[in-house]
C-alpha cells in the first residue's frame, strides 16, 4: 500500500462513508466530501514531491493479483504523463464540491458520494497499468457522471445523460473487444508485458489486426475526446449537467480520451497510428475550426464553452498525432491547460447561472458594472482560453502548433485559424454578457463573488498564471515520459510485423535489446 | 550591471497595486503609483542610456529563466538591450511618463479611475516586454499583451456598445495579424531551431531566399495587424472610442509602431528577402496614400488624427521597405512625439469643448485655449515637415531613400506629404480659427495636462536634432545608397508640405465656402472617401457575415444538429424500429416461446453435427 | 431375455407417453404418465440402478403423480378448452419435432456406434449402499444444498397456497 | 440400420444406444406435448416426461461408464422435479384461482 494506492482508495472510502451518513446531515456530508477530497489532494501532492524525475518507468507501483483467473492485476503506477493528470483530478474535485455547496440541496448525500466516486474512477484511469483494470476504471467514471447529469441536470437531462452514456459505451465496448483480443493473443492484461510482447513481435499482430485494434481503441478514445464527427454528445451533456458535472466533465473526463491516445494507441500500435495519422489530423483540424465556428453562433454560454472544448481538444489530438516531441509535450500540457481554463470557464458560467438562472447570453449584459470582480476573473479565464501569452493555454497551443509545423506546416496554417476564431467567439460572448447597459434583472440578481466562490476561483487563476509563466515546474517530467512513448511509437515497424514468419532466417535485430530483458528492466526500473 | 527586469516589473507592480487595491486607495496614491512606476522605469532607461557604454559592441543580454523547453527547443525569458531597443525604451517610457501625467488630469473625473491606470500600467509592462524581449516569443508576449491592453482601454467605457465592439474589433483584427506572426515563428523554429534573435540573425544569411521570404511575408502580416496597415488597418480608426490618452499612447506613439520595430528588428531576414522588402514598401506606401485621402474628409478630430497615424505608419513601412531602416525608426521616434502631442492636444480641445469631437462644432478656440493652440501648432508644423522640425528630418530621410529605391515611390510619397499637411492644418484651422460653433463655454485645460504638452511640443520641434537616430544606429543596418540630387528632393518635399498648409489656409480660413463646393462637385467620389471607401462594409459583407450566417445555418443547424446528431439519433430510432419488429416474437404465448426454444435446440444440434462432420 | 425386457418396457413406455400426449383428459394423461414412469423404473433395474428404480416408483410414480392427480381433482379440470392458439407452435411444431428426432437419432448413431451393451447384473454400482456412500462423501455439499432447495420449495408452496386462501 | 441390427449379438445384451434412442423418443414426445397441448397441467406433465427421458439417458451412461455419478445426477433431478412439482402445482392453483382457466394460451401476461 503506497501513496498512490492511498490516493486512489481515499475517495472510494469517502464514497462509502458518504453513503453511510444519514441523509438529513446535509452539511456534514458536504464537509466530509470536501474534507476527503482535500485530503486526497494533499496526499497527491506527495506524489509530486516523491516523483523521481529522470526515471522513465512508472513510479509508486503496486502490482498485486486482483482476480486470479483470468489473471488481472491491481497494477497501478504513474509516470510523467499521468502524474499531472492525477493531480488535475484531485485538484479539481474539491473545487467541484465547493462550488456546488449552495447549488445542490436535493439529494446532497448522493451528489457528494458520486463526486467522490468520480474522483476515484478518474485517478484510477490515469494510474492503471493493467488493461482490464483500466477498462474497469474507465467504466466506473461513466456511472457517477451519468447520474450527475441525469439527476441534477436541467430540463433535458435524461436525453443528455442517455446520449452521453450510449455514445461512450459504444466506443468502450469496442475497446473491450480489443483488450480481450490482445489478452487472447498475448496472454496477459498487464500493459508492460503487452508492450514488450508487441514490440518484440511475440504478439504476432498482422497489419490488418493492428489496424483494427488501433481503430477499436481509437474510437473509444475519440468519442471521449471528442473528435470532430463524434462530438455531439458533448454540448448536450454540458448544457444539461450541473456545474460541478460540467467542470469535471470538461476538465478531467475529456482528458481520459486524449490520455488513452497517448498512453495506449501510440505505443501499442505504432504502425497503425502513423499510417492513420493523416486523416486523424484532418479531423482534428476540422474539429478546431468547426468547433470554433459553431461556438461563434451559440446563444447559450455553456454550449459555447462546450464547442470551444471541441476546438481546444482538436489541438491536443493534433499535437499527439504530429509525432514530434514538442507536439506531444504540448498536447499533454494542453490537456492540463484545458482542464484548468475550461474548468474555470464552466465554473464561472455556473456562478452566473446560480445568480440569474439562465444560460442564455441574451439574458445578460452589463454584468461588469454590478459584479466587477466576477467579470475580471471571467476575463482572465477568457484570455487564458484564447491563448494569451503569459497565461497557460498559450504555452500548450504554441507547442502543439510548433510540433505540427515540424510535421507538416500546412497543418499549422489551418489549425492556427482556430486561434483567431477562439478570440472571436470568446470575446463576443464576453462583450454581450459583461459589457453594455445593465438590465434590471442583472442589476438585482447578480452580486459579486462570495468568499466561497473566491475560494473556488483563486486556485484556478493562480494555476493559469503559474502554468503560463513557469512551465518548467510541469513540463520536464512530461517530456521524459513522452520521449519514451515517442520512442516506442517509432519502432522499426516492417521488421516487427514480418518477424514471426521469418524467425529462423531473420537476422537478430541488434538495435533493440531482447524483449524479456527490456520488459524485466522496465519493471525493475519502476520499483 | 543594470537589472533590466526592473524596467517592466515596476509598471507591473503598479498594475497589481492599482488593480487589486485601487478601489480603496485615494486618488493621490493611485497617481503616485501609476505615474511613479513609469517614471522610475524611465529613469532606469536613462541610466542605461547615460552609462550605456558601447551597446553596438556589447549588447546587454540577461537570461532569467527557461520558459518553454521541449526536446531541442528552448525558449528563455531573456531581455536584451541594444541601441534599437534603447531608442524604443526611451520613446516608450518617456512618452509613457508624459501621457501618464497628462491622464491624471484628463481622467480626473472619470469613473474607474484606478482601473484606467491599472490598464495603462499593464500596457507599459507588456510594451516594455515587447521591446526588451530577447527572442521572438517574448516579443510576441508583449505583442499580444499590448493588444489585450488596447482591447481593455478601447473598451474602457464598456457600457457603450460601440466602445466594446471597437475593442473586440481591435483584438480580433490583431489576432489575424498575430496568426501571421505566429506562423512566422513556427517557420523560424522549423528552419532555425531557435527563436533567439542573435542566433536566428546569425544563421539567416545562410538560408534559402524562399524560406526567408515566406518568414518575412508572414511577419509582415503580423505587422500589418498591429501597425494598422492595409489590409488590416480597419481597427485603428474605431479604436478612437478609447479615452484620448490611450489614443495618444497606444494608438499613436507606441503600440502601433511595434510592427515597425519588429520589421526593423528582423532587418536581417528582410534584407535577404527582396520580394518581401518590396511588399513592405508597397504596402506602406499604399496605406499612406489611402489613409491620407480618407483623412482629408473626416470631421471627427480624433478620426482625422487616427487616419493620419495610419498614413504615417505607412511612411515608416515605406522606409523599412526601401531599406532605410534607421530612417523608419527615426520617423517612428519623431512621429511618437508629434502624434502623441496631436492626440493629447486634441484631447485638450475635446476637454475644452465638453467632450465634443466633431470639428464642425468647434472653431475659434485660439481665444480660449491659447496654450493648446500653440502646442498643436508645433505638432502640426512637425507633421507637415516644415524645415527644422523633427518631422522634417525623418520624413525627408525616408523620401530620399525611397527615391533611391524607385523614384515613383518618392513622388507618391510627396503627394501624400502634401495631403498630410493639408488635412492636419485643416483640422487646425477648423478648430482654432473662425467662430466658436459649439455649445457651452470652452475652457483651457489644467496644468497637469498642459505641462506634458509643452514638453512634447519642444520635442516635436527639436526632436530631430536631439535624437539623430540614423547616427545612433549607425552600423546596425546596411547603409542606404547615396542618392544624387538630395537637396532638390528635399526642396520638393518641403514645397509639398508648405503647399498643403497654404491650401488648407485658403480653403478653411480665407474662403470657407470652398470645401463644400468641392465636395458637392465631387459627389459620389467624395461620399465614398468620406465613408472610408466602405472597407468595413466590404469586410462585413465578404467575411464577417458569411462566416456567422454560414456557421449558424450551415454548420450548426444543418451539419451539427441535422447531419451528425441526426445520424446518431437515427441509429437510435432504427434500433427502436428493429426492436419493434422483434417484439412481435414476444407474443406472451408460452407455447410459442417453447417452439422457439426447440428451434434453437435443433439449430444447435445441426450446427454441432455439421461441425463434427467437418472435423471427421 | 434382456432384449425381451427392453422391448417390452420400451414399448409400454412409448405407448404410455403417446397416451400422455394425446389423451384429452388430464386424469388419463396422468395415469399414462404413471405407466411411463413405472416402465422406466424397470429399465432402471435392467441398467443396474436398483436404488433409482425404487426411488422412481416411490417418488415419481407415487408422490409426484399423486400430487398431480390431487391438483387435477382439486381444480376439477376437465378436457382442455380450444380457445387460443399459437401460430408458431402449429406451423413450426411438426417439422421441428421431426427435425429434433432426426438430429437426436443422428447424433446418437454417430456418437455411439458401439457403446457397449447392457445385461442384467452387468453393473452393480447402483445399490443403495453405493449411492449413499457417494452422496455423503463426494456429493455432500450438493446433497445438503438440495435439502435447502426442498425446504425453499416447501416454503414457496406454502406461501403460494396461503395467498390463494386469502 | 438393418446392417446395425445384423451385427448385434443377441447374447451380448441390449446396446446402450437403444436406451438413448428410447430416451430421445420419450423426450420428443414430451416436447410434442408441450407444444401442442393447451391444458397447463398436461403441459406440466410433459415436462416431467422430458425429465424422465433425460434421467434414462443418465442412467444408461452410468451403466456404460460403470460409474455411480449418473445415478447421483438422476437422483438430484428427481429431487428438483419433486420440488418443482410442489411449487409448480401451487402456482397452477394460484393461477387458476386468479384466472379461472387452465388454458395456457389464455395466460399470456408475459406479453407487455
Amino acid at each position: 500500500m503506497n501513496l498512490l494506492d492511498l490516493v486512489i482508495a481515499l475517495p472510494a472510502l469517502g464514497f462509502v462513508l458518504a453513503l453511510l451518513m444519514p441523509r438529513t446531515q446535509e452539511n456534514a456530508i458536504k464537509m466530509l466530501a470536501l474534507g476527503v477530497s482535500l485530503a486526497t489532494f494533499v496526499l497527491s501532492l506527495g506524489l509530486v514531491n516523491g516523483f523521481q524525475s529522470g526515471q522513465t518507468g512508472q513510479q509508486f507501483v503496486t502490482d498485486n493479483i486482483w482476480i486470479a483467473s483470468p489473471e488481472i492485476h491491481w497494477h497501478v503506477g504513474i509516470d510523467g504523463l499521468s502524474l499531472w493528470l492525477v493531480i488535475l483530478s484531485t485538484f479539481l474535485t474539491p473545487i467541484a464540491i465547493l462550488l456546488s455547496w449552495k447549488a445542490i440541496h436535493d439529494r446532497a448525500k448522493e451528489f457528494s458520494a458520486f463526486v467522490l466516486l468520480l474522483e476515484f474512477g478518474l485517478v484510477g484511469v490515469f494510474a492503471a497499468w493493467d488493461l482490464f483494470l483500466f477498462y474497469v476504471f474507465w467504466e466506473v467514471v461513466l456511472v457517477p457522471m451519468y447520474f450527475l447529469i441525469g439527476i441534477w441536470g436541467h430540463d433535458r437531462r435524461i436525453y443528455a445523460a442517455v446520449k452521453f452514456f450510449l455514445y461512450t459505451m459504444a466506443g468502450s465496448v469496442l475497446m473491450l473487444a480489443g483488450i480481450i483480443f490482445i489478452y487472447l493473443r498475448v496472454g496477459t492484461f498487464d500493459y508492460v508485458q503487452i508492450l514488450a510482447a508487441i514490440s518484440s513481435g511475440h504478439a504476432m499482430l498482422t497489419h490488418t489486426e493492428e489496424t483494427l485494434l488501433f481503430l477499436a481503441f481509437f474510437l473509444a478514445f475519440a468519442i471521449k475526446v471528442p473528435l470532430f464527427p463524434l462530438h455531439t454528445w458533448l454540448p448536450d451533456a454540458h448544457v444539461e449537467a450541473p456545474t460541478a458535472g460540467s467542470v469535471m466533465l470538461a476538465s478531467v473526463m475529456l482528458k481520459m480520451g486524449t490520455y488513452g491516445l497517448v498512453r495506449f494507441c501510440l505505443p501499442m500500435f505504432p504502425t497503425a497510428a502513423r499510417e492513420n495519422a493523416s486523416w486523424i489530423v484532418a479531423l482534428a483540424i476540422i474539429g478546431i475550426v468547426y468547433g470554433g465556428l459553431v461556438a461563434l453562433v451559440q446563444p447559450n454560454m455553456k454550449k459555447l464553452v462546450a464547442y470551444s472544448s471541441v476546438s481546444h481538444l482538436g489541438f491536443v489530438v493534433l499535437g499527439i498525432f504530429s509525432f514530434t516531441q514538442i507536439g506531444l509535450d504540448g498536447a499533454v500540457y494542453q490537456m492540463l491547460n484545458h482542464g484548468i481554463s475550461t474548468g474555470a470557464l464552466f465554473l464561472l458560467v455556473g456562478f452566473l447561472y446560480e445568480r440569474r438562472h439562465s444560460l442564455a447570453i441574451a439574458d445578460f449584459g452589463g454584468v461588469a458594472t454590478v459584479a466587477p470582480w466576477l467579470s475580471i476573473m471571467f476575463l482572465v479565464t477568457t484570455l487564458a482560453s484564447i491563448g494569451l501569452p503569459t497565461l497557460n493555454n498559450f504555452v500548450g497551443e504554441f507547442m502543439v502548433l510548433q510540433g505540427s509545423a515540424q510535421a507538416n506546416f500546412s497543418w499549422t496554417v489551418f489549425a492556427s485559424l482556430g486561434v483567431i476564431i477562439s478570440a472571436c467567439y470568446m470575446l463576443w460572448m464576453y462583450q454581450r454578457v459583461f459589457f453594455g447597459e445593465t438590465n434590471e434583472e442583472v442589476k438585482h440578481h447578480v452580486p459579486d463573488l462570495s468568499l466561497r466562490e473566491w475560494a473556488c476561483v483563486i486556485p484556478l487563476v493562480v494555476m493559469m498564471v503559474w502554468m503560463g509563466m513557469y512551465s518548467q515546474s510541469f513540463l520536464p517530467v512530461v517530456s521524459e515520459a513522452n520521449a519514451k512513448i515517442l520512442d516506442q511509437s517509432k519502432m522499426n515497424v516492417p521488421l516487427r510485423v514480418a518477424a514471426p514468419r521469418m524467425t529462423e532466417h531473420a537476422p537478430p535485430d541488434l538495435s533493440r535489446p531482447p524483449v524479456t530483458a527490456a520488459a524485466a528492466g522496465g519493471r525493475a526500473d519502476a520499483r | 550591471m543594470q537589472n533590466l527586469w526592473l524596467i517592466p516589473a515596476l509598471p507591473f507592480l503598479g498594475f497589481l497595486i492599482n488593480g487589486i487595491l485601487g478601489k480603496k486607495l485615494p486618488k493621490m496614491v493611485i497617481n503616485a503609483v501609476a505615474v511613479g512606476s513609469v517614471v522610475l522605469s524611465f529613469l532606469l532607461v536613462l541610466n542605461i542610456w547615460s552609462s550605456g557604454g558601447d551597446l553596438a559592441a556589447n549588447p546587454i543580454h540577461q537570461h532569467y529563466f527557461t520558459w518553454i523547453q521541449s526536446g531541442e527547443i528552448n525558449i528563455g525569458w531573456d531581455y536584451a538591450v541594444d541601441k534599437l531597443t534603447l531608442i524604443m525604451l526611451m520613446v516608450v517610457t518617456g512618452i509613457g511618463s508624459l501621457i501618464h501625467v497628462y491622464a491624471t488630469g484628463y481622467m480626473a473625473h472619470e469613473e474607474g479611475y484606478y482601473r484606467f491606470f491599472a490598464y495603462l500600467n499593464l500596457f507599459m509592462f507588456f510594451m516594455l516586454n515587447l521591446v526588451l524581449g530577447g527572442n521572438y516569443l517574448l516579443l510576441f508576449v508583449g505583442w499580444e499583451g499590448v493588444g489585450l491592453c488596447s482591447y481593455l482601454l478601447i473598451g474602457f467605457y464598456f457600457v457603450k456598445k460601440s466602445a466594446s465592439t471597437a475593442g473586440n474589433k481591435a483584438f480580433i483584427v490583431n489576432r489575424i495579424g498575430d496568426f501571421g506572426f505566429s506562423l512566422a515563428m513556427f517557420l523560424i523554429v522549423v528552419n532555425f531551431g531557435t527563436l533567439d534573435f542573435t542566433k536566428v540573425f546569425a544563421a539567416a544569411p545562410g538560408k534559402s531566399t524562399e524560406t526567408l521570404t515566406a518568414i518575412a511575408l508572414l511577419l509582415l502580416l503580423g505587422a500589418t495587424g498591429k501597425s494598422a496597415q492595409i489590409p488590416l488597418y480597419v481597427w485603428l480608426p474605431d479604436a478612437m472610442e478609447g479615452p484620448t490618452p490611450v489614443s495618444a499612447l497606444i494608438h499613436a506613439a507606441t503600440m502601433v509602431t511595434a510592427g515597425v520595430y519588429m520589421c526593423t528588428r528582423s532587418a536581417v531576414i528582410f534584407t535577404h528577402a527582396p520580394i518581401a522588402m518590396d511588399t513592405v514598401a508597397i504596402v506602406g506606401l499604399a496605406t499612406a496614400v489611402f489613409a491620407a485621402t480618407i483623412g482629408l474628409t473626416q470631421y471627427d478630430i480624433k478620426k482625422v488624427f487616427a487616419y493620419s497615424t495610419v498614413s504615417q505608419l505607412g511612411y515608416m513601412f515605406l522606409g523599412v521597405g526601401v531599406g532605410a531602416f534607421s530612417a523608419g525608426v527615426w520617423h517612428l521616434v519623431t512621429h511618437a512625439f508629434f502624434k502623441a502631442l496631436l492626440f493629447l492636444g486634441a484631447g485638450s480641445v475635446i476637454h475644452a469643448c465638453h467632450h465634443e469631437q466633431d470639428m464642425r462644432h468647434m472653431g475659434g478656440l485660439r481665444k480660449y485655449t491659447p496654450v493648446t493652440m500653440a502646442v498643436l501648432a508645433c505638432a502640426s508644423l512637425a507633421i507637415a515637415g516644415v524645415p527644422g522640425t523633427s518631422g522634417f528630418f525623418s520624413k525627408d530621410a525616408i523620401l530620399t531613400a525611397a527615391y533611391g529605391h524607385a523614384p515613383w515611390m518618392f513622388w507618391v510619397g510627396v503627394v501624400t506629404a502634401g495631403m498630410t499637411a493639408f488635412y492636419v492644418w485643416r483640422a487646425f484651422w477648423m478648430t482654432f480659427w473662425g467662430e466658436y460653433r459649439g455649445h457651452g463655454h470652452p475652457h483651457e485645460s489644467p496644468w497637469s495636462m498642459l505641462a506634458p504638452l509643452v514638453v512634447l511640443a519642444f520635442l516635436s520641434i527639436a526632436g530631430g536634432f536631439l535624437f539623430n537616430v540614423p547616427k545612433i544606429l549607425e552600423g546596425m543596418f546596411p547603409a542606404a545608397e547615396e542618392v544624387p540630387g538630395e537637396s532638390m528632393l528635399m526642396g520638393i518635399s518641403i514645397a509639398a508640405g508648405l503647399a498643403g498648409i497654404a491650401i488648407s489656409y485658403y480653403m478653411y480660413v480665407v474662403n470657407p465656402k470652398l470645401p463644400q463646393r468641392i465636395s458637392d462637385g465631387l459627389g459620389g467620389i467624395y461620399r465614398l472617401v468620406y465613408d472610408k471607401y466602405r472597407i468595413d462594409e466590404l469586410y462585413d459583407a465578404t467575411v464577417v457575415n458569411p462566416v456567422i450566417t454560414g456557421s449558424r445555418s450551415l454548420l450548426w443547424k444543418v451539419m451539427d444538429q441535422g447531419v451528425i446528431d441526426g445520424a446518431v439519433n437515427g441509429v437510435g430510432s432504427e434500433a427502436q424500429l428493429a426492436g419493434g419488429w422483434l417484439k412481435m416474437l414476444q407474443s406472451g404465448n408460452i407455447r410459442s416461446y417453447a417452439t422457439w426454444v426447440v428451434l434453437g435446440a435443433v439449430c444447435l444440434l445441426i450446427l454441432i453435427g455439421v461441425a463434427e462432420g467437418v472435423t471427421r | 431375455m434382456d432384449f425381451l425386457f427392453f422391448f417390452l418396457f420400451a414399448f409400454i413406455a412409448v405407448a404410455c407417453a403417446v397416451s400422455v400426449v394425446v389423451q384429452k383428459h388430464p386424469i388419463a394423461s396422468a395415469l399414462s404418465l404413471v405407466g411411463v414412469m413405472a416402465s422406466i423404473a424397470v429399465l432402471y433395474l435392467q441398467l443396474g440402478a436398483e436404488f433409482l428404480a425404487m426411488a422412481q416408483i416411490i417418488v415419481y410414480a407415487g408422490a409426484v403423480m399423486v400430487l398431480f392427480i390431487f391438483v387435477i381433482m382439486l381444480l376439477n379440470a376437465g378436457a382442455e378448452s380450444r380457445a387460443g392458439r399459437s401460430y408458431a407452435a402449429q406451423l413450426m411444431g411438426p417439422p421441428l419435432l421431426v427435425a429434433l428426432m432426426a438430429s437426436l437419432g443422428f447424433a446418437i448413431m454417430r456418437g455411439f456406434p458401439g457403446g457397449g451393451t447392457v445385461k442384467f447384473d452387468s453393473f452393480q454400482g447402483g445399490t443403495a449402499q453405493n449411492i449413499g456412500y457417494a452422496l455423503f462423501t463426494d456429493y455432500l455439499l450438493p446433497f445438503e444444498v438440495t435439502s435447502v432447495l426442498i425446504l425453499v420449495a416447501i416454503l414457496g408452496a406454502i406461501v403460494l397456497a396461503r395467498k390463494e386462501m386469502d | 440400420m438393418a446392417e446395425a441390427m445384423q451385427s448385434i449379438n443377441l447374447q451380448a445384451g441390449v446396446p446402450i444406444s437403444w436406451y438413448l434412442v428410447l430416451s430421445a423418443v420419450l423426450f420428443s414426445l414430451g416436447v410434442a406435448g408441450f407444444l401442442f397441448r393447451k391444458s397447463i397441467i398436461t403441459v406440466f406433465m410433459c415436462i416431467e416426461l422430458m425429465l424422465n427421458a433425460v434421467n434414462l439417458s443418465f442412467v444408461a451412461f452410468a451403466n456404460q461408464h460403470k460409474q455411480v455419478s449418473g445415478h447421483i445426477f438422476t437422483f438430484f433431478v428427481m429431487v428438483v422435479a419433486a420440488a418443482e412439482a410442489a411449487v409448480g402445482l401451487a402456482i397452477i392453483l394460484t393461477v387458476f384461482k386468479n384466472r379461472e382457466t387452465l388454458n395456457i394460451d389464455e395466460i399470456n401476461s408475459l406479453k407487455n
